[in-house]
């Protein structure tokens, strides 16, 4: 038994099995929820495989069809997409049970399929060991996700799915022709090849640049962000969910894969820019969600807001603000994914999601409005929340490199944050009666939701566990700058 | 210079060109054209610089590369299409409206 | 090996006496009422059962402490049982249990109950934490868990003006919290550690750049000082009284002011270290800073009609005595600080108790309405009076203890300045106190009170009248019996002692 | 031999040339029915560029889906879109007229 779960490639079934979980809820649309939970659960449980696998037996490669670098595709797994796969396996499993709930079955028939189309892309994206993979797996990513935007069907969902649509094919363009161009220079798209051979040339930076340029667009770094509230706020909730939760967290992943790894060291003025547009991201985002008077596109500028902390890190460069930056992305993964999830239970409950007329709604949910201020905490980085220790990080370095002023930007983005999110709370504690035949939630939608806030809060008191786990495998293996 | 390089510059014109098709034009589907021409701009640049010495026998991996991003192209153009109509449906335009003021 | 693992767990047990009834009481139906008062006075009594047992390990010299690695580095959640720890853990679960007592009379029959005493319980589990936090991230965490289960406290009601005050609360706490946030990973980055010590990790440094730890030194103070309502962070206090009365007398004696005071304590005595920190010219300013708000806060309590709001004044003033008594540096003077934490905490929430009285069963919240009211009221104004006598310091009450001590302090360090503060102050406080004990017990009473509730023969609830009795013996207790063995007094002059020792 | 290199010169200068006219066209053209039938002629001469770099099979590949596939797409999209507008300029007039 053990040698069997030893020798099994599990980094493969990861891909393989939302896959044919896929395929399964397109072929029995009537079973497509049981069959969707049941793939979810079966991806939970692989990633578990693969999560023992690389703790045991240190990263892995796995060849797939045989042929072996350069034809074939390669999968590699180390601890930076062993966590990211386990945090998407969390999240997934979250937005599943909540899905089950939430679609009418016209609708749920399309979504199963497309979900786990993109679960599996994800996956796929995080496994991805050659640059070219990633551009593959980035667009059927981006594709399955703006179907999924679609799926709402109002003018605002479509006219939004159609620009995410342009703004992601034009991304990922961008950054194939990078990909081209590293395959001129070095012959090869292997990232542990490039890595090795990386030297600079004009080509070379022309790539870098249009590959970060592509991938900044994708993650919506302020000002390429333009795109993201419409498509987050408009789509339907599991899909807001998953969208500001995992699909933006991807392209930040190869950005930062890249980054660590291929593109070439003494990047520091390029460093310091995403820095400072990382910082406008996290004011400009901060303060369009405080001006919001809707509650989803209030959450969907604040995950502006939070992939511009993420920036913080390059300027920074040590290995513990990168760590701290992941450590806030994979926070933010489950916070943001249960704020889109309480935001979706008012909706349903109270039929709108007004700001101003929700002191008739919210006090009617606590456990959901317990979901979403759990899930504030740790977006405003409150201790004992997830944020928190990422936040703590990002501080830490920027005192050690003598950097304060990104700590500056890390505070004012908190006490922005705190604001809006306050500003939801508080209408929890008023005295307004319900005025309005109000729906009912199911209690799993409301209990999804508050599991995930919880998560994100505690994961706060089991940070050395995952940041453990970061170095195994290439990008921190190599000596702690600190 | 040589004949191969030639093509490479076309690929970076199509590029050129197919952006400031898709940054200039309203209409969808003339941007749905431009993406295409850009990825197709893309596709050039990867083989011809792709078989970096010329006159050896042509490098089977940008060959696969470009097949795939084929079909990858396509299956986005065939969504965006479908999206347009859809768009169209519900607005009455094959326009995307002005971004409001953020 | 087995002693050990008891003594690392008593510190978790007592945190869990609040916390898990505090979490279950969050989902009990509202009807629950025996459930849900079972678990609160159960948790409380536990809780105090507990901190006896911590009480004679500690003299009897054992060591208690749980670790929980934070980050890799040595980032640890400390827990940690000292003498100064002990006192204020003592202080909390004391008043706990009164003010438990009291809260389920005050709120009996209102809405949201089980919100209530969850967000209650999550406070005091808060307020231990602090007083347990074994260094300063710990003590950031529960300090901003305080803040965090305070604010539905506060706006408890749900009216406009309590959600005002809610929201002003935040602004300040929230920014103080920030600020206590950046000075701490700065002194993590400068000083590379941050537990706990009688001679203070700063005081250590050699090399290190004494600019940056006044910097440091200002950022830490700047945001204790905000719950502390140090002049002029204290905005946010006067309107918080519109809390129920429970939560005021919670918030002014034991959570959230003395959060502040008792933050400010462990930065100057146990993070930088009294002479180092004098050394480095920072206690000279912080000592005028606490008697500009004794003077300021006695000054603004004069002119308040609104009981509680002369009594939220009185308490910016009252709590920077503790300060005063710290940064006077001398250990008589912060034997005088340390014990006024707790006496402070005995008399203020005993005012609190019987202005909540006054409210809930006349519904009178004016001075000006308080006339004779000593006549219907009695034991609830005996109460009052002698706590208001103490905070003027009247001998032998609490009050005169602290101010003694803190005098004598004052005049060992050779601060003769700061007697003069004590003295104008105590003027003040027979100011603002005096009128309204003679209004009270010698004018004439109305012929009908605002709102008046009857309560059969006797003059309030049980529930609401025993809890203020008890604090006001406590007041005459903590200072007829000061030289006893395990006063307030006594316990103050150990911990000092562990601080000044050669 | 020169004559040989002379002539790819010059073939290869006229193909890459036509590619760009083609794509120019293709996206300014006013009418959008002749822009997609100059596009498909544009995937059609990206097909014998493959031809020229050696890589027959993306010119098999480009010729079938590139611009045959991607054409009769966009054809079809483009007949509905008509369709869809004549619908809606009806429905308007309808509006109108009731008016």
């Amino acid at each position: 038994m053990e040698v069997a779960v030893e020798n099994m490639p599990w980094g493969v079934m990861v891909i393989l099995l939302p896959l044919a979980g896929a395929l399964v809820c397109f072929l029995w649309p009537r079973r497509s929820v049981p069959l969707g939970l049941l793939g979810a659960l079966g991806v939970v449980a692989c990633v578990t495989g693969l999560c023992w696998q690389v703790v045991e037996q240190g990263a892995q490669r796995y060849t797939v069809g045989g042929w072996g670098a350069p034809l074939g595709i390669d999968l590699y797994a180390d601890g930076l997409s062993l966590l990211m796969l386990m945090m998407t396996a969390v999240v997934g499993l979250g937005i599943s049970i909540y899905s089950s709930g939430y679609f009418e079955h016209k609708t749920a028939v399309v979504f199963w399929p497309l979900w786990l189309f993109l679960w599996t892309a994800l996956n796929a994206l995080l496994l991805s060991a050659d640059i070219f993979n990633l551009y593959v797996t980035l667009e059927l990513l981006g594709l399955s996700a703006v179907a999924l935007v679609a799926l709402a069907g109002g003018a605002d969902a479509l006219t939004a799915a159609m620009r995410y649509l342009l703004v992601g094919l034009l991304g990922s363009l961008c950054y194939l022709l990078g990909v081209a161009l590293l395959y001129h220079s070095f012959g090869s798209v292997d990232i542990a090849i490039l890595a090795e051979r990386m030297e600079l040339s004009p080509a070379v930076w022309a790539a870098v640049g249009l590959m970060s340029a592509g991938l900044l667009l994708k993650t919506a770094l302020f000002p390429l962000h333009f795109w993201l509230p419409p498509a987050h706020a408009s789509a339907p909730v599991p899909v807001s969910a998953l969208l500001s939760a995992l699909v933006v967290m991807a392209s930040f992943y190869i950005l930062l894969r890249l980054w660590l790894e291929v593109f070439p060291p003494g990047a520091a003025a390029a460093g310091q820019l995403l820095g400072l547009l990382g910082a406008t991201a996290v004011l400009w985002g901060g303060i369009q969600a405080l001006r919001q008077t809707r509650l989803k596109l209030l959450i969907a500028y604040s995950t502006v807001a939070q992939m511009g902390y993420l920036f913080l890190a390059f300027p920074l460069g040590t290995s513990f603000a990168w760590k701290g930056a992941l450590y806030l992305l994979l926070s933010h993964a489950m916070a943001k994914a249960a704020m889109f999830m309480a935001a979706g239970n008012i909706l349903r409950f109270g039929g709108h999601d007004r700001i101003a007329d929700l002191d008739r709604v919210a006090q009617r949910l606590p456990l959901t409005l317990a979901a979403f201020s759990l899930a504030g905490i740790s977006i405003m980085g409150l201790p004992p929340s997830g944020g928190f220790i990422g936040k703590w990080m990002l501080l830490d370095a920027a005192f050690y490199r003598g950097q304060w002023w990104w700590a500056l930007i890390l505070i004012m983005g908190g006490l922005l944050t705190a604001a809006y999110v306050f500003k939801v709370v508080g209408y929890a504690f008023t005295q307004a009666e319900v005025t309005h035949e109000a729906s009912r939630v199911p209690a799993g939608m409301e209990w999804t939701a508050l599991v995930l806030a919880l998560a994100a809060v505690l994961l706060g008191l089991f940070a050395p566990w995952p940041l453990a786990l970061l170095d195994i495998g290439f990008p921190f293996s190599g000596g702690c700058a600190e | 210079m040589n004949s191969i390089l030639l093509y490479a510059l076309a690929g970076v014109g199509l590029f050129t060109l197919g952006l400031y098709a898709l940054i200039v034009h309203a209409h969808l589907l003339r941007k749905i054209l431009a993406i295409n021409v850009m990825g197709s701009g893309v596709f050039l640049v990867l083989v011809s610089l792709g078989g970096r010495t010329p006159g050896a026998s042509p490098d089977p991996v940008p060959h696969a590369m470009v097949i795939t991003g084929i079909v990858v192209a396509v299956s986005a153009t065939a969504l965006a299409l479908a999206l347009m109509l859809r768009v169209q449906a519900k607005t009455g335009q094959t326009l995307l409206p002005e971004e409001r003021l953020e | 090996m087995r002693r050990v693992n008891w003594d690392s767990g008593l510190l978790l047990l007592i945190l869990a006496t609040s916390l898990v009834p505090g979490l279950v009481i969050f989902f009990l139906p509202e009807e629950r009422v025996a459930i849900r008062t079972t678990l609160n006075m159960g948790g409380a009594v536990v809780k105090l059962v507990l901190v006896g047992v911590l009480i004679w390990g500690v003299l009897h010299g054992h060591q208690y402490e749980t670790r929980l690695p934070l980050l890799p580095g040595g980032l640890d959640l400390v827990l940690h049982a000292d003498a100064e720890s002990v006192l204020f853990v003592t202080l909390s679960a004391v008043l706990w249990l009164v003010t438990t007592i009291y809260a389920i009379g005050y709120l009996e029959g209102s809405q949201h109950r089980s919100r209530f005493f969850g967000f209650f319980s999550l406070c005091v589990t808060a307020t231990v934490g602090v007083a347990l936090a074994g260094n300063m991230i710990t003590f950031l965490v529960f300090y901003e868990l305080l803040t965090l289960s305070t604010y539905p406290l506060i706006v408890h009601r749900g009216t406009e003006e309590a959600r005002q005050a809610g929201r002003v609360y935040l602004r300040y706490t929230i920014a103080g919290g920030a600020l206590l946030l950046v000075g701490t990973v700065w002194l993590y980055d400068v000083a590379g550690s941050f537990e706990f010590t009688h001679r203070g990790v700063v005081a250590g440094l050699d090399d290190a750049d004494r600019t940056v730890l006044t910097a440091i030194f200002v950022l830490l103070i700047a945001g204790l000082g905000v719950k502390a309502a140090l002049v002029p962070l204290h905005g946010w206090l006067p309107r918080a009284m519109v809390a129920p009365a429970p939560v005021s007398a919670l918030l002014h004696a034991v959570a959230v002011v003395k959060a502040g005071a008792f933050g400010i304590v462990r930065v100057v005595d146990d993070v930088y270290g009294v002479e180092f920190a004098a050394s480095l010219g920072v206690t000279g300013p912080l000592a005028v800073l606490a008697a500009t708000t004794i003077v300021y806060g006695s000054l603004r309590a004069l002119f308040q009609d609104n009981l509680k709001r002369r009594l939220a004044y009185s308490t910016v003033s009252q709590v920077s005595y503790i300060v005063l008594g710290v940064a006077v540096v001398g250990p008589i003077a912060t034997v005088g600080g340390l014990v006024h934490l707790v006496h402070q905490g005995l008399m203020k929430i005993t005012l609190f108790f019987c202005a909540g009285n006054l409210a809930e069963t006349l519904g009178v919240h004016n001075i000006s309405d308080m006339n004779g009211i000593g006549r219907r009221m009695p034991w609830t104004m005996a109460a009052f009076t002698i706590a208001a006598l103490g905070m003027i310091g009247v001998p032998p009450l609490a009050g005169f203890v602290s101010k003694w001590y803190l005098g004598l302090g004052a005049l060992d360090a050779g601060q003769d300045w700061v007697v003069f503060i004590l003295a104008g102050s105590s003027l003040l406080n027979a100011g603002y106190f005096l009128p309204v004990l003679y209004a009270t017990w010698f004018k004439a009473p109305p012929d009908a009170w605002p709102a008046e509730r009857s309560y059969g023969r006797r003059e309030t609830a049980w529930a609401l009248l025993a809890p203020p009795l008890v604090t006001a013996l406590l007041v005459v207790a903590a200072g007829l019996l000061a030289s006893a063995p395990f006063s307030p007094l006594q316990w103050a002059r150990f911990i000092t002692t562990q601080e000044y020792a050669p | 031999m020169e004559t040989m290199t002379v002539l790819q010169w010059l073939l290869d200068g006229m193909l890459v040339l036509a590619l760009v006219w083609l794509a120019w066209r293709a996206l300014s053209s006013p009418d959008l029915f002749t822009a997609i039938v100059l596009f498909i002629a544009f995937g059609l001469m990206m097909a014998l560029a493959w031809g020229r770099l050696q890589a027959p099979d993306i010119a098999l590949a480009e010729a079938a889906i590139g611009a045959g596939l991607t054409g009769a797409l966009l054809l079809s999209a483009l007949a509905r879109s008509n369709d869809l507008a004549d619908r809606i300029n009806d429905d308007q007039i309808v509006d109108t007229e009731k008016k």
